[in-house]
Order: C-alpha cells, then structure tokens, then sequence
C-alpha cells in the first residue's frame, strides 16, 4: 500500500501497463524526455524508449489521427492533450473516425485507444488551460468519458480505459493532480468504466458530481449535516459516457430532491442531461427541482478570478440548503 | 556564408515513361510479367465499366451519390498494385478502381452506395480500410498504421490515397510532418486530378506541383504522369521498396483528370469548359496502355474485347446481388449494433423503445417510412 | 412578393446584403464559380467579383480562422462550411478566437462573422452529410445560433445575422432547402435573434422544435389536435444561442406538459437543456414529466435507415399522448 | 522528359550580416540611422530588463507563468520594425520584445500576467491582436487581416509570429497556403528557438531548414541568423516592402535560442544540455550588437550603461503602477463583460444570482476566495 497522488497514480498506472503488454503506446507533446508537463509519463521513456514513449511533432490532429491508425493495427495508444482546451484541433479526427471506427467498419476494427488530457480551472494557469468541455464527447456516439475524482480512481480507471476495447477519452481533473494523497492498494485494482459510486450516503438529498468537484461536494455534504442535520448522499459519476444514471435515480427516488454540481458552463453542460434522465424516470418521486452548480456561461476568466467562477463549496451548500427548504 | 541561395535536398522528379502520343521511354520500362500486365489493363477496364453502371444506377435511383473514378484508373491501379495483401490500403472516396484492384466485391461497394451500412464488409484479414469521405482525414491514419508497422516490425508498408485539394488540409500537413520525423513506411498517392469540386488546382495552392511539397517534410517527392500506368507503378514500386527497407516515406503526386463529373450531385458545367475536357480525354489511361500492350504482343489485337466481355461477365450480377443482399438486410434497428463492443444500459433502452415504435408504426417490411420527406432537388447535395 | 424556396431565401439575403454593404465578404469551398453545393451562393460571384465572393482552398480551420482576421479588420465575412458535419476541423478557431475575441480584447474588437452550415440528414447524402451537433456551439460561451425552419426565416434570420456585431453559428436545415416555397416579402424583414416564436397556439400540451424538425411538429400537432382534440402549442425555438427560454417558460406554465422534439443525438443534446431550465423555473406547474422525441444516440446511419433515425411524425404524435396521458 | 529532377521556384536563401564573431557584412549592412540603430538596441535591452524583473515577480509569486523571451530579442526586433503602426502585428505568446517595440505597457503585460483580464488593453486606434496561447492558431488570423487590407486597400501589412514548434501544426499550413493563393501581404516570422518546450527542432520535423516549408506554398522563404538583428532587420525589411507593393507573401526563419525556460514552469535540465545553452549564451544578440554599434561610432562607449538605466527608470515603477491598477479593478462579476455586445437574458439572471451570492459569501475585497484551492505543486502546469 502507497500513498500516492493522482499524477503519481497515473504514473503507476501507465508503467504498469506498458509492462503487462507490449502493444501499449504513449504519445503526445513531451510525454517522453520531459515525462508531461504534469509529469504524469515521468519515467516511461527510460524504461520502454523512445519507440514506445513517443515525442511527437506539436500537432494535435495528427496525435489522434496517428492514434487511431496504431489502434487499427494492433497497438493501444495512449495518447495525450496537454491540456483539453486546445482537445478542439483534433475534434474532427474524433468525432469523423475515432467514434465511428467499429461502427463504420461493422466490427471489423475497433479503436482500443485512450485519449488523456487533464482539464478545469484552478492552476493560475494560461488562457485555454482551465476548459471543462465534457459535452463535446459525451454527445458523440461510440466514445466513453471518465474522470477521477481522487488518485485511487484514477489508477484504477486508466487501467480499464487502457483495456478497454472502445476509445476513452481520459478526463483528469488537474485541480486534484497533486492535492492529496490516498491509499493505492499494491495489487492491481481496475473499475469498470460506466459505473457511478456512491461516496456518501444520505436519505434528504441526491448530489451528483465528478472530477474536480467532487471533494468540494463531498465537503459540501458535511458542512450541511453539520449545520443543518441533513444528509445527503453524494454520487461521483465517474462515467459521463456511458452515462450512469440508475444509481442516480435510485437515489432520487428515495430523497425526492436533487442537486448536480459540474464546472462546465451552466447551459447545455452535463448537468442538463443528469436533470433530464431524472426527469424522464423518477419525475413523480420529486419534491423540488433540481438545482444545477456549475461555472457560468462565459468563457473561464484568467486566474486571478477563477476560483469565483468555479462553484464553490459555499454557493454548493446555498443550493443544498434551497433545494432542501423549498 | 552572408546570403546564399539554399540547395534542397531531397531533390524531386518527374516521372513519365508511356506518354500520351504512345511514345515508350525503353530505358524506364519497367519489367512486368505478361501476366500481370493484362491484369493491371483489365482491372482498369474493369472499375471503368464499373463506373458506368454506378453512373447509370444512380441515375435511374436506385442507388445515392458517389464519386465516379473515370480518368484515374491508371493513377490508382499503377500503385496499389505495388502493395501486396498485407499492405495497407487506406483510401479517401474516389478509390473504385483501386478497391477492386484489392480484391473488393463491387456488390458490397453497390450496397454500400444504395445507402446501406452493410455495404462496407472488410474481411478479418484485409488490410483495407473503409472508405474516408472528410477530405485528407485518413492521411493520419497511414501514418498511425505505419508508426505500428514499423513498431511491430511486420514488414507492411502503407499506401494512401488523396486528392489534390486535400493537400490544403491540416491533417495532410501534419500526417506527412509525422512520418517524415518517424520514417514511416507509408506511400502518400495524391491524385491531382486537377479538380476538387469546381475548384481548379491552380487555385488550390500557389505551389508550382504538389509533389514539392514532400520537401517540406524531409521526403521526396516525384511527379508523374498519373494516365502512364507504367510510370506510376515505377514510382509506386520504388516508395514501397524505400517503405519497406526502412528508408521511410514517399509522396507521389500523380497528374490525372477527373473525366467525369465530382460526384453524381455535381453539374461541371457550371466550373468548366469542355475543351478541358477533350484535351485530357485524348490522354485517356486505357487506350494508350491497350496500345502498348499490343504493340508489345502482350495482348493480341481483339484480345481487349475478349476481356471487356469478360469484365461484363464479371459484373453483371452485381446489381442483382445487391438487391438479393439488400432484402436480406436487417430493420432500421440495425443502427444500433457496433457503437461499442457491449451495449450500454440506455442504448439497450433506446433501442428497445425504437423498436416497439417501428413495430407499431412502420411498415412490415421496415423500409424507412416515406412520410413526406422526399428529398429536395439537391443539386450538388453531396459535398 | 414571391414564392421562394429556403435556397431562393438565404441567396436573396446574401444578394440583398452584399449589395447593401460593401464590407460584406462570402468565403468557402465552392461558393464561387459552382455557387455553393446547395446553390445558395449562386450568382453572387458574378455580381460581386472574386474578391469577395472567394473560393477558397479545401481547409476548414483556415476558412473559418481567416474570416475571423477579416472581421477583425474591417469586414463582414460570411463563411460556408459545406456541411456541419466538416466543421469539427475548425472547432479549434471556433473555441478558441470566434467566440472570445470581443472577449479576450475587452470589447476592443468584436468578431461580425457568420458561419454558414447545413445541417441535419434526411438527404439522401454520404456520412457525415447529416449531422446535428448544435451543443458543439451553443456550449461555448460568445456564439449565437441559429435555425430557420421555413424560407421566409431563412431570409429574415439571415440578414440580422450579418449584420450581428457577434458571430453567428448559422445553421441551415438542408432537409428543407427546397421541400417547400413561402411567401417571402419584396421589403426588408429581419427577425431579431434570440426570440423563439409561437408558431401555433394551444393550451393543452408544450411543444418545442426548430429548424428541419418543425415542420413535422406543426404536422404532428395537427393530427394530434385532429385524432385526440388536444391543441398543442408549437414553439420554434429559432434561437438556441442565446437560448429564449421565456416563452416556453411561459406556456409550460400554462400547459402543464411539453415535449421537446430535434434531431441531434439524445444524450447531452439541446433538448436536456431545454427540460433543466422548464426544471428550474416552471416545476411546480408541470403535470407530466417532458419527453424528448431525438435521434438515438448512434452515429446517424447511411441514408437507406436514415428516414427511421430521425423522429417521425409519428414518433411526435405518440410523446404527444403519452405527455397528454399521464 | 521522362525523369527529371526538378527545379524549384521560388527559391530561398540564407542570410547573415553581422556574425557570432562580430564580422560585418558591409555589402549587406542595412542604411538605418543612428537613432534608429539605438532604438533597437534600447528595445532588445529593455526587453531583456523587463524580462529579468517578471521572472522575479513569477518566482516569489506576484503574477503567473509567462513564456520568457531573453535570446530571442534581435529576432523579434529586428522584425518588428519593419512594420509601421498601420500595420498588423499578430503574436503568439512569447513576444514581448516586439510588444514593448509596438508600443505596449509593459505594466498592461504585468497585469496580464497577473491573471486579470484588464491586463489586455489595446488602443483603438491600435493594430495589435492580443497574445494567442494556441500554438499557430494565430497564422490564420493574419492570413484574414491581410485578406481584408488588400480588398480593402488599406496599404497595411500583416506580421505574425510564431515558433519552430508552430509550423507542424495544420493551422499553419493552411494559413501558408491561403496566402500564397490570395498572394496577400503578410509576413510569417518563424522564430525558430530550437525547442518547442522539451522537443528539439531536428524531433519536430524532417524538413531541413523551416524556411524551405515556404516553397510548398509558392512563396519565398529566408533563413536569417536570428541572433543578428541586421540580418533580421533586412529580410523583414524586404518582406514588408514585397508585401506592401502587392508580390505577396514571404515566410522568415530566424534561426535563434531560447536562452531561458520554456515558461515559469518549465524546468530545461530535464531533456536539454548546459553545454548547449552556453554555446547560445555566446552568440547573445544583445553584445554582439552593442560591439557592432560601438564600432561603428553609433555609441560612445559607457553608452550602454547610460541606456540600462534609463531603460531602468523606465521599468521601475511597473510592478506598483500595476498593483496600483489590481487595485482598482472590478469584482469577480467583471467576468461577465465583453461575452456579447449586448447580454442576454440568461447571462442577466446568472450574473445577478452570481453577484448576490458573492455578496453573501465572498470576501469583502471581492478576491477569489481562497477556500481549500491551494494549487498543486504543478511543475510545468503551463504548456
Ligand atoms: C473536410 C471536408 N470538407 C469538405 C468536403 C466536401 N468535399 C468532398 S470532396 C471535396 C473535394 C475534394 O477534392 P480533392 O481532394 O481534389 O479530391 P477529388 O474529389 O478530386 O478526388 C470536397 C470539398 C469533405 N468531404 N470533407
Ligand atoms: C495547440 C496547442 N498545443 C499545445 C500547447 C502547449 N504549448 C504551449 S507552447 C508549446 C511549444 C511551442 O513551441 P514553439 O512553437 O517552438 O514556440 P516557443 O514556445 O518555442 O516559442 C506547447 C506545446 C498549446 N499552447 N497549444
Ligand atoms: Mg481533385
Ligand atoms: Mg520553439
């Protein structure tokens, strides 16, 4: 048992799996000499070399584009974006190929690939470094998203993605690389992708969150019992695509109310897809709208006033607190 | 050295052995069995003939839009037939000739082209890649099966096809950039066929050929005469030789003509003058490598008639088989199969929810419902 | 007054405008010599010359990032993606500048472009011909789009989004390009962007559609009204970024019952957004959960099958009785 | 012509002045005036200056990360001015030399680097685009304010900057290509630094030289020694006046190091030598000037000290003039200014449920709340 962060899970997870197999690949911008400007591929390239630890030229169409071709001929990239917002200059080779693969082809090929790249604000970071663009995977068909919410998860999740016979496309929340430390079991762990875990339990209400917002919403979650003696239980959806929603509904229909907490822009983000599904199935058991937290519907503000753009984990309880008075 | 004019290296070539006056160049002919010669001529008669019938199917309705290949035959059957079966054959839209010269079933191609998924059926050995209708997309592809070639040290190389308005693209760029730095064995064939829609290549780029633009990636380039079978088989036989040595990538820019139109949606007329077109029709690929067969008692005079009946032998059930094929097709809820290897929850849900409706509302023999969607007069509706 | 076309409508609008202001620019592949794939530019480059009517090389991100320079110093380019489906390679321009220059620049500069795509399947086309991915732009914030849903529209939306100091994400159903002709009139119209409109009345059901989708919902609405006597309210919501929610507020509040019908994939398409801010702002008046009548999730399949991805009429019809039923 | 090695036009050159050793080239010498020559030498040392101070600032945590620009001083001098200030100028992130050259407040760029938006403050009247963090994704830009200044017969030029690492991506390419087909007056001043973060040039592409990449667009392209602001002067001087007659465009390569990190958090022993560095530390552009204009008469000697302290004085109150201007700026609710021109609705209602909240909750000096976001030890969190 270690206590590792998350870039230091990853990295375990990533020299673990280029050991066990072979057809394992890691590509991107200084992934190999520089081990990833997070250091998340530290090491990879002294221990499996520069065939299989790739710096590639600066071309993030071509990283995907490549990607899939390896995928197609019998390697398992992993590839990565350094950061998601600039994901968008390989949008094409997502959504025309990498989705399509095993459909287009009816089967005879599929694109065992995974796309890492870490996104959300909080760094003092650039410009275009803070995105949080969920949606524009998750409503492409034939692609699965995940995001971790702590560095068990998140070794624990690469792996599967990295098994994963379909294209994943590995969302980390670089907010959390290096904020704590948990337990990561020695022995190997995987969690199946499109499974949600309930990490608080709690009959007053239902929180949904994922990623970067999680600990915020799990703190949330205490503040509320403690000052108000409500309990609410707490989902981290791990999986946007394929969404999993019957925990979710299972627990609305016991509490009756419920909140999604995402960094995304508010309009058209994820959490209008979480509402919807609740809508549609467990409408009769509500007792109050939904709330949604999430980043407002402008564009992430350089850094200085970033962490007020991001929910808080005040504005997470104000909206615990609405939701349980009305 | 204060100011100097740079020398490039690699250099590039052109290439033409066979002109279009029929004149041979001996020294650079290439040393191909009679054998294979009459089927290179056959397999271009063949996705000719294949042509005409997609044209005239189209045509009557019966199937949608395609991308006919008349004019490049030579182009596509000159290099893909210096690929061997392990080889991968990555193609853009316009690759009929290329795809039969592979082995493809002309029935899977026709279901295809009437609209039905099933029409792409790739066989678990096959090297081929399905059709890529987003121009230059697939470039990054070869480059990604080449990166794994060299990896898993298979000894394929990878040959894709283009056109010249993809070269414009940032994916060709960047798909080039990358197998130059890795030395990638994979073969770029860029068809200029001198149109992309109604857009002349003069007005693609202001770069004398495309071939040069292989030096912007450390790799040479040639150009050749795309309607001279036998030059670009030359050219295509030494890139898959350097390919497969190790010595990396290649681009080929083979000069040709789309004789026909951009796709059965297109109306040329509006973008270009038939004289244009006369010119290149008197470069047409086939007569002038039947001639030389002939000349060089390859075939006997007549022999190109036994193997035009042939190739209408070969083809004549396609459409048949096609429809046979296509009756035998699954319902709409057939879209639903091969989005991922298992089903997840809500698309079980979706479709179960689909198919109850289709039952109660759809015509028993689940043709997709008319309603009033009949298609608009589209003109050029096919991009 | 003449009958037009939704082609004869767009292309009046661009003769009209370009006329009118000289600073007006049309760019894309084929929009020149062959006047657009669809012919909706046709006649204007022998009207206004090549230089402003351009033909362009065959790249997306250019065409889309070039016109972006070219509003940024003085003109008013409208660019033509020749189908939405292409318009991914340029998603990085899009995210990236399009949509934050007046932002990025504190109001310093301002992007006036329109970027034109058909949209939606039901053609008869090749893959990728028939995409309807709206949550790709209303997700980000600085973007309007729109969807016109009839000739007349086509026309009125058109020019107001010329002449929108933003940029504009126009979004033509190609379905209806020419299904059918309107009246378009001699004068000047332009609609406002941002306002929904009322199409239909009626105090029974909610309904809300845009773009190629509407006509089936107006026709749908009609045999409901016709087989059950139920009056639906048809919305076209014409304006998806900014979203106008006011009037859908509005009638849900007096309904009780919506159903939102498009075209885009179900999950994490524009409809969740629709159901989340009815959600936040009319629960208490809602009788029934809303239903969403969309395509599947799944890529949208070659044409033959493409009639039985698209919601039917009769798909409408039966959400219709059962919003109405429970 | 059956096979051939081609000849390219354009063909491109390379272009040297002043060298590492000092030699002067006087047939090539440019005929600037003294006070001109003093102006760009005053740029390079403040740029340095100002350089020195905002690493300062990083490192005991005033502002964020930046992308230093120390080495690269001659190359974006040199080409900056030879632009007017109707012309165009279209950054990447790194250019704070021609920032300063242009014009800029380097307390705006303070702030900016402090992470306010406020920090870019463009003059009306200004034709400077804002830094572009995406790598080539600024190219097109300038591609499009050419276009327009041609049709609009402004008589202004475009130059836009980017680095070595810039010209793999597809924005490049195709904002080349647009160019060279429009023929449009812009100049693309390629600072070939030798890394793009850990990637070295030779690992970024097997083109030989970038500039040769100009030629796969019909363009001329120049390899200047970046270090030697002379050298650099002419070419730009050269591109600017071929764009402004109307021949088009011209791509420059300046070959030049990047003496410091990659940005703040950015840590170069990782994957480059010391050795490298100091053999670049000694063809520093700045002494290699002063001599130059010492030599010449331009300066007396000790002019130079005489500069560094006026470029001092200039410098010194930037940090408090900008803390003073924090100061003074809005609440978090500025970040809703400037999505549209007029708000809509919903972004209404998110702003006053916004502001009502900060109310409630944030402190009263309106700073980001601090809460349990400490950052992580990010290394190089910055790209
Ligand atoms: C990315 C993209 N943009 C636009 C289109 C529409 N389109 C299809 S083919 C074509 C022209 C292609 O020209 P070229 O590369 O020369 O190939 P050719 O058609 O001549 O074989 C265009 C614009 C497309 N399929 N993909
Ligand atoms: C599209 C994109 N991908 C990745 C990054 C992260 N990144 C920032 S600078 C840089 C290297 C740029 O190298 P080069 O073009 O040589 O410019 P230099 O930094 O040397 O000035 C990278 C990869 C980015 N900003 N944009
Ligand atoms: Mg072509
Ligand atoms: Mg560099």
């Amino acid at each position: 048992m270690a206590e590792m962060t998350m870039v230091e899970a990853l990295n375990h997870a990533l020299h673990h799996e280029m050991d066990q197999d072979a057809s394992v690949v890691v590509l991107g911008e200084d992934v190999g000499e520089d081990g990833g400007v997070f250091r998340v591929t530290d090491g990879l390239i002294d221990e499996f070399g520069e065939q299989r630890v790739v710096d590639t030229p600066l071309a993030e169409a071509a990283i995907v584009g490549a990607s899939l071709g390896m995928a197609l001929n019998g390697l398992r990239p992993v590839c990565e974006i350094q950061f998601s917002g600039f994901s968008y200059y390989a949008m094409h080779q997502i959504e025309n190929h990498v989705a399509r693969f095993r459909w287009r082809s009816r089967g005879r090929f599929h694109a065992p690939m995974v796309i890492r790249m870490p996104y959300g604000a909080g760094v003092r970071a650039l410009e275009h470094h803070s995105e949080s663009k969920e949606v524009f995977f998750t409503h492409i068909p034939g692609l699965k998203l995940v995001a971790p919410s702590g560095p068990r998860a998140a070794r624990a999740l690469l792996l599967s993605a990295i098994r994963d016979p379909d294209p994943v496309i590995f969302f980390e929340p670089k907010l959390l690389y290096r904020k704590f430390r948990e337990d990561v079991e020695e022995e190997e762990e995987t969690w199946p992708l499109g499974e949600a875990r309930v990490v608080r339990e709690g009959d007053d209400l239902t929180v949904v969150a994922w990623g970067a917002m999680l600990p915020r919403t799990r703190e949330a979650a205490d503040v509320l019992a403690e000052e108000e003696g409500a309990e609410a239980e707490v989902i981290d959806l791990v999986s946007l695509a394929p969404l999993d929603h019957e925990p979710v509904a299972e627990s609305v229909r016991r509490t009756g109310r419920a909140v999604v907490v995402h960094e995304a822009h508010r309009s058209f983000g994820p959490g209008s897809e979480i509402v919807a599904r609740i809508m549609e199935d467990s409408f009769y058991h509500l007792e109050a709208p939904i709330h949604r937290v999430t980043a407002p519907d402008v564009t992430v503000p350089f850094f200085a006033r970033e962490n007020a753009y991001l929910p808080t984990k005040e504005r997470i309880v104000d909206a615990f607190r609405s939701v349980l008075e009305t | 050295m204060p100011r100097e004019s740079m020398e490039l290296k690699p250099t590039f070539e052109t290439l033409s052995i066979l002109d279009e006056e029929g004149h041979l160049d001996r020294d650079l002919e290439p040393d191909l069995d009679d054998e294979e010669l009459e089927e290179l001529y056959r397999c271009m008669v063949r996705a000719r003939r294949f042509d005409e019938l997609l044209l005239e199917w189209q045509r009557s309705g019966r199937i949608g839009t395609f991308a006919p290949v008349t004019g490049q035959e030579a182009s596509q059957v000159g290099a893909i037939s210096a690929t061997g079966p392990g080889d991968w054959f990555v193609p853009s839209f316009r690759e009929i000739a290329a795809f039969l010269w592979r082995g493809g079933d002309p029935v899977d191609m026709t279901v295809f082209n009437a609209g039905w998924n099933e029409g792409v059926r790739i066989a678990d050995d096959a090297h081929d890649l399905p059709i890529a209708v987003p121009v230059a997309s697939q470039v990054p592809h070869a480059t990604g099966l080449a990166y794994a070639a060299k990896l898993r040290e298979t000894g394929n190389v990878v040959m894709t096809f283009f056109g010249d308005g993809a070269t414009s693209e940032g994916d060709f760029h960047e798909a080039m950039n990358f197998a130059g730095t890795f030395e990638l064995p994979v073969v770029f064939v860029c068809q200029n066929n001198h149109w992309a829609i109604s857009v002349p290549r003069e007005e693609q780029t202001a770069s004398e050929t495309l071939a040069q633009k292989a030096l912007a990636y450390g790799m040479p380039g040639i150009q050749v005469d795309g309607n001279d079978v036998l030059a670009v088989r030359v050219a295509a036989d030494e890139a898959v030789t350097r390919a497969r040595s190790g010595d990396g990538p290649t681009m080929l820019e083979c000069v040709t003509y789309r004789l026909l139109l951009h796709t059965t949606a297109d109306d040329p007329s509006r973008y270009r003058d038939e004289e244009e077109v006369e010119r290149w029709e008197s470069r047409d690929p086939i007569p002038r490598f039947r001639d030389y067969l002939v000349e060089k008692g390859v075939m006997d005079e007549g022999r190109d008639e036994v193997i035009a009946e042939e190739v209408e032998a070969s083809l004549e059930d396609v459409w048949s088989d096609a429809e046979e094929r296509i009756e035998g097709l699954g319902g709409p809820e057939v879209m639903f199969d091969h989005v991922y290897a298992e089903m997840p929850p809500e698309l079980t849900r979706q479709r179960e929810r689909f198919s109850g409706i289709e039952a109660e509302t759809a015509e028993p023999d689940e043709q997709p419902e008319a309603e009033d969607d009949e298609q608009p007069e589209a003109e050029d509706d096919d991009g």
